[in-house]
């Protein structure tokens, strides 16, 4: 160990000596020094009490860099990846986040702090999950929302777990869509497996619930019936209230997949009969991030004390001001181990603050509006390319929210290639079938989307 | 610091945005059905000077490592880089997760390297990066393990996971999420996991042993050869939690003491930010008789230099509905990338000496060592928790409390590389203050931070989880 | 919120950078003779987390407009958007201003859009953004007035610039950098400028006459036309100084009230944030027959619609060495961009709203109106200096302080147009309490400021300037 | 005014009616309604005392736009800057800001603070800029630094004009090298002729000063002489003691420019005889930002009651702790009016906060690395632009820094042209002469910049 040779700076994007040591560990040779001395040892070495056999003098062989050189490396980098206009979707979405949404959460203070095990030091971080937990309450009509999981798929997991818990009787199935995105449903399948439940799915007719054949499958045996409104295709599902009661009746949880921007304006999950309701809340905070997520997760009363992960709850300060806690942590791991409700410990708090900042940007009135668009923009594009020779849109004929699945005349994946060689990126979702999503940061290129499609199927 | 404060000069709380102001929307005019819009929707509606002051307050009252020291054992709360923040804004990262693969290949390539380099710092043969956490890592990492014995046809026999009783209680719940029943096992008398012990808890019923080395107490497991072999003979695999990798950057690798599967706490080890208690992300290594369990897709490089998503022979699957936490991992590539060989070795050694120097400087007893990057003290016959809270009036954030429990009244101490000797004597200083205290100082504490006392107790009897629980101003 | 506090419960000051750590470096290797390197260097050697956290400390310390009302008068502190801030990062606008006016169109474009937003909004032919301040602007401003009337032979007869009383103290000496004697004309008894005083100042040694309307007490000068036909008739020049132009946003146009010559002041007017001081941007508008007049270069379209810099006929040069301040002239474009005509013309009238409100609600004597953004309230017979440290306790800035001299004790309130009604009923409460401290209390005051009290006198009396100055942290 | 149509919120993206009102002014409808009703005022317009005849009742034909549509429209716009790697130095510089320059002075508080008159709420600030203007001081030497002026030209007017004020006898005349930037010499005559001052040049041999010129040109009724090192030219003068003592003779002030990278490594200018010290700060904090500034200024201490700008010092609060504030405010417009030593009022605090930030961030050590840098890449690239046929580099025979003019064979309009349509972007400086400038930003495309000067030299 080289100690007398660390240096603190190279800022300067130059290429001296850095690779001795860490530009974020503070001290000096000197002090090295006198805190060795202090200690009453000679070197750092001798602080590691590692047996030799298993010590590691070998090499990374990763080269230090410069903060330039590594910026610049992976600007170049990331560079390779295919300028594209993206139509994509199918439970990751592109909204516009304003500007004052990363300017407030990269402020140092939230980025880096660590969950709030002191409240009297965390109560800024803490109002805001509360204030999170409670537009998620107002989206859902539900009772109790948790301050984040990682992602739609991870929370349909965990609501799964969560149906299996809570029923009196034991349970050995789930009921999923079979329009479920097939990565969502591996995920369930890897919850699913601990809890000794198997996951089955139903299907639908034309994007809606095909309730007949719900019907069928249903069991005394299925702890919980999964729907999705907008469902992967899109589409907005109409027979939820039905499914709820359905669910019911056979003492299974009815849970409902969707999304903050499509709860602003659909039905309620509450006033359907939802039980728990998932999603990806990200939708709002994030813009495209190559499917980094936060899972939401709400359920009615009733299922409280089961509820994995963290809540953040009222409570008073010694001095009768109104304070935020975690609260219930009797559930969480850290207190009760393998009897806990979840594993969850790191979450998506960060991500959530975003969330929370971006529902405030919008208010009750922009986030109305953005809805609204949804519908208008996946209707407008989808007639528009109806209007194509060799084109047919929407395939599902159901109403739609920000994406809609098109028949074309040519193989999809010919479709997808050539206009990916035009710029613009769809999902190709059966033979003859491919998937285009719209929102406000692609909705500009519509026109062009349209032109190229139209040359693509000439 | 500035503070509103009434006429009375009572300090003010920042109001919830719901007591603010409001809007309550209806959709009159929309092209859908009315059975299938909601009624009405009700939420804050402040403009954006307002939100910008609603937060900028909240972020006033919440203690950050920029702050100060933040001591917290097996968090490794360490300097966040700022350029970590501007690599991961780059918009050319921002792509949506199904694109082709030929059209995402900076993404890939950025994917790969990161996988190279967990490998290379782990020992290990690759790494995947789709666990968004490190519990999500170990509930992997045992779902590889659990396939594994599947592939052998043991699944049905080996349901045990061993798991030292000072572990992280996310070893426990990982293990019951797999289906799998949690063998406990108490340390030995200097704090190690005791190799009598293990040899008959281990047998053809053994999944995994789980172990964190160094261990809570920052002690080294000396015997890590010998309880490799324990648990191989027994046909087990070696489970490693990363949470305490900060200590071994570059001096020892859990794929050389015999681990077979381990997680990296990337936003610990590698300082991508805590954001509040998340997002990290927690990527699994394996040894090559494991890689082919890994969940789908891994990345590889093909022939001709350009990279691929792929599905290993026998994944386990998804364990995320996407490709992970995209973010962080690009800002743990940018952080590794930054430090080199050199960077990271230095990390761990000066992780290493602000520890023992901490702990040198401290009045406190340490029964366990010789420790590495953490310490874990005893507050004697105060409250740990009431100790802590002594210590935040000394303008520090405290340690971990209450455990592991193998130590009374435990204060698991985390210093990190990030701290200067000045920052060590600062954070000294305050453990001095707060064992100077008396029990009843101790309990109107702490006075000088945004909220005195919060009662935790009353929250849980009497849960209030929205402002819709929440009455009027003074409830 | 937090503060460090030592163990005697007393505030610690954040040491200065050069009381942390120094290094002094000589350079030893560098290929260049001895003599012309310099001896030794002494600087700070802090590492990143150890700047991270000073100055983060700093901010700490630091009121700003989203802690909440900062109602400076004639200053405009209003709320900052921060997608401006996004937009003046775009990497595509870090150019070197030596670029050949082909590689740099989009540049050119953003100062072009700028130039005509700017022309438009005050009536005006264009609008030259060189100045990088309001000052800057007058001085600039002067400079084509001087340059106009030497482009007449008049200029060593027109000696004189008329400036009244209320106005900014910028106004006088930018008179006198230019070169010219100032002729001062109080107010007359409602606040205004005195006609007949002014007709009577006038003549054929009048360069310029320069009025700021609103004027200082918010009051529109309602004899404008006449004021402008007197100075005209003279041969003089009329300037108009943009401070507070928030008041007239779409409601009226310097240019169409008679005057020659204006400034905008970027930073107040159009939000561009005020960063502690500045960068601000001072650009100045004038009417056609000075355009030729204008610095050097101005932007002008050509006819294949593109851009170029090119040098006015009879410029005065330059009045900076390149082309402003770029990122503040490229928020500004944003802002305005932002609003269109409908925001523009609901900020002038919301700012108008907020100030006749909160006048409304506070309990001094406001004795000129009827105003329009700002209003000046006299503090009575006590110090407004005194009162202003009692607003501070208040946890609310307080306004400019004994200026305009034609109020006593003035207090001279600019709320702005983002302060909601909930914030200046706060305010409001603050004005309230203030006046109702007493002497003693207010010369106590603040105290819940990061610093007490602060002896502004001792300062100038025996000036420490440098940390060279400052002996040991307890001098 | 359609008081009852504003609408807060479009956020969103969308394109909906916001073109009523600001989305910065938080008045909803009814808070309007009832704040007029406090006022005793049936509308805003009642609020308005415009005669008539000067009241505007047009349109100003700006159409309002959401967030997301300025930033793309600008976005859009900026992009038709061409691609091109920049080897232009001459006063301005693009060395790389670390990113922590950027989160921390863009805290809110930093930002979006104002001018430091109530010192009690500004200690931050304060202290930042206190710092700021240490590091100046240690940087060139000299008693007092200022914590702004706009930019390095209107800092040297503002010399010219102190060296006037200061000097006991009337003077009449500046004296500047004939290698000043033409546009930083009409700023200073634009300040000299207010102050009845007229500027004149003396020759440079070979990039430095031509003494026995510059003997022969100075007289009683020079006020002020004004070196520059590094030159525009990018060479390290020789002879500034020789200069500072000949100035001295003739009760001239001696200003020399320079910039904080520059005085990190060359002779210190107290030690050579400095009076003043100006230039541009800014090349530490601010990347290429099209000309923005920082204006460093420093002077003597018998000069400092005569200073321009704003000056921090310290004090003391009433419970006897250390304080900033500002100070000898006497001096300035605001209270000195027409007799003040400047009309500066808005400065460029923040910029200079973002430079002392950048310089922390260096430390002393880093910063030394950097200048070193300047030296070596300077003499590098001349060397190896020397060796192709055609070129003569450097074209002074001079120690340089950062920056060079090499000869060409060619025209220099014909070789930049050429050079910019391969992508890159040289000064041209005289009819065979180009410059070039290399910082750690460009330096990795020394290599392509060689061979395309090949190609067009060939």
């Amino acid at each position: 160990m080289t100690t007398m040779q660390r240096i603190q700076h190279d800022g300067t994007g130059g290429s001296h000596e850095a690779d001795e040591s860490s530009p974020f560990a503070p001290q000096t040779p000197q002090e090295v020094e006198s805190m060795l001395s202090a200690i009453g040892a000679d070197s750092v070495e001798e602080l590691f009490d590692v047996p030799e056999a298993v010590a590691f003098d070998g090499e990374f062989d990763i080269e230090a860099k410069s903060e330039f050189e590594v910026v610049t490396e992976i600007e170049d980098l990331l560079g390779r990846n295919a300028d594209r206009t993206e139509f994509l979707g199918r439970g990751h979405y592109d909204h516009y986040v304003p500007s004052v949404v990363d300017y407030l959460s990269l402020r140092s203070e939230f980025l880096t702090s660590y969950t709030q095990y002191q409240p009297e030091t965390s109560q800024g971080f803490l109002q805001a999950l509360f204030e999170f937990q409670s537009m998620i309450v107002e989206l859902t009509g539900l009772d109790v929302a948790n301050c984040s999981m990682y992602d739609a798929a991870t929370a349909l997991g965990e609501a799964a777990a969560l149906a299996a818990r809570v029923r009196d009787t034991s349970g050995s199935r789930v009921l999923v869509p079979e329009t479920i995105r097939s990565e969502r449903r591996s995920v369930l399948e890897n919850y699913a497996d601990g809890a000794e439940l198997t996951v089955e799915t139903y299907p639908l007719v034309d994007g809606n619930t095909d309730f007949d054949a719900l019907s069928d499958r249903i069991g005394e045996d299925v702890v919980m019936v999964y729907a999705e409104s907008p469902t992967a295709r899109g589409t907005i599902e109409e027979r939820l209230s039905d499914v709820a009661t359905l669910a019911d009746e056979h003492e299974a949880a009815f849970c409902l997949g969707s999304d903050p921007v499509a709860l602003a304006l659909l039905e309620e999950p509450a006033a359907v009969g939802a039980d728990i309701v998932i999603g990806d809340a990200s939708v709002l905070g994030l813009s495209a991030s190559h499917g980094m997520g936060l899972g939401l997760f709400a359920v009615k009363e009733g299922y409280l004390r089961q509820v994995p992960g963290r809540l953040v709850g009222t409570s008073e300060t010694a001095d009768g001001r109104r304070a935020y806690t975690l609260t219930l942590q009797t559930r969480e791991q850290h207190i009760r181990k393998e009897r806990a409700t979840s594993n969850i410990c790191t979450n998506q708090a960060w991500v959530a603050l975003r969330t929370a900042i971006h529902v405030a940007s919008l208010g009750a009135t922009g986030l109305s509006s953005l809805a609204e668009e949804c519908v208008t923009r996946a209707a407008e594009t989808a007639a528009r390319l109806d209007e194509i020779d060799g084109v047919s849109a929407p395939a599902d004929d159901r109403h739609h929210f920000r994406e809609f699945v098109a028949r074309t005349e040519r193989p999809a994946a010919e479709v997808a290639s050539e206009l990916a060689d035009r710029g613009f990126l769809v999902h190709e979702v059966g033979e003859y079938e491919i998937q285009v999503c719209v929102t406000e940061t692609n909705s500009g290129e519509v026109d062009d989307l349209v032109a190229a499609v139209e040359e693509v199927l000439a | 610091t500035w503070e509103r404060e009434t006429e009375s000069g009572e300090a003010v709380n920042e109001p919830l945005l719901s007591e603010k102001r409001t809007e309550t929307v209806t959709h009159d005019d929309v092209d859908l059905p009315d059975e299938l819009v909601r009624d009405e929707l009700t939420l804050p509606e402040p403009a954006e000077p307002e939100v910008a002051s609603h937060y900028t307050r909240l972020s006033q009252m919440t203690y950050s490592v920029e702050h100060g020291p933040y001591p917290l054992g097996s968090c490794t709360m360490k300097y966040n880089p700022k350029f970590i923040e501007d690599v991961a804004a780059l918009e050319e990262g921002a792509i949506h997760p199904d694109r082709p693969d030929e059209d995402a290949q900076g993404t890939l390539a950025v994917l790969h390297g990161l996988q190279e380099y967990l490998a290379e710092i782990g020992g290990m043969a690759t790494a995947t990066l789709q666990p968004p956490a490190g519990a999500a890592g170990e509930f992997t990492g045992l779902l590889v393990a659990r396939a594994y014995h599947r592939s052998n046809g043991e699944d049905d026999e080996r349901r045990e996971v061993i798991v030292p009783a000072s572990a992280h209680g996310t070893n426990f719940a990982s293990a019951a999420m797999c289906g799998y029943d949690v063998v406990e096992l108490p340390s030995d008398e200097d704090g190690r996991v005791p190799v009598d012990a293990l040899e008959e808890a281990v047998g053809d019923s053994t999944a995994a042993l789980m172990l964190t080395n160094p261990n809570t107490l920052g002690l080294f497991e000396r015997d890590i050869e010998e309880i490799a072999e324990i648990v191989h003979d027994a046909g087990g695999l070696l489970y490693y939690d990363g949470a305490n990798l900060n200590a071994l950057l570059g001096r020892a690798r859990p794929g050389d003491m015999g681990f077979d599967i381990m997680h990296y706490n990337v936003h610990k080890t590698f300082a991508s930010p805590h954001g509040g208690g998340g997002p990290g992300a927690g990527p699994i290594g394996v040894v090559e008789e494991l890689t082919d369990f890994l969940p789908d897709p891994h990345v590889r490089e093909t022939d001709d230099g350009s990279f691929e998503f792929y599905e290993p022979a026998e994944s386990i699957g998804k364990v995320h509905g996407f490709h992970g936490n995209w973010l962080v991992l690009l800002k743990t590539y940018a952080y590794i990338s930054r430090l080199g060989d050199g960077g990271l070795k230095d990390t761990s050694a000066m992780a290493v000496l602000n520890a023992n120097y901490l702990a040198e400087r401290i009045d406190l007893d340490i029964p366990y060592g010789p420790f590495h990057h953490e310490f874990v003290a005893s507050a004697g016959d105060v409250d740990a928790a009431e100790f802590a809270k002594g210590m935040l009036d000394e303008g520090v954030h405290p340690p971990t409390t209450k455990w592991p429990e193998i130590v009374d009244e435990a204060l698991m101490t985390e210093p990190t590389e990030a701290l200067s000797k000045e920052q060590l004597d600062v954070l000294a200083a305050a453990f001095t203050a707060a064992s100077e205290k008396t029990k009843e100082e101790l309990a109107e504490a702490p006075t000088t931070t945004a909220a005195a006392r919060i009662d935790q107790t009353t929250a849980a009897r009497n849960p209030r989880l929205s402002w819709q629980d929440v009455g009027g101003d003074d409830e």
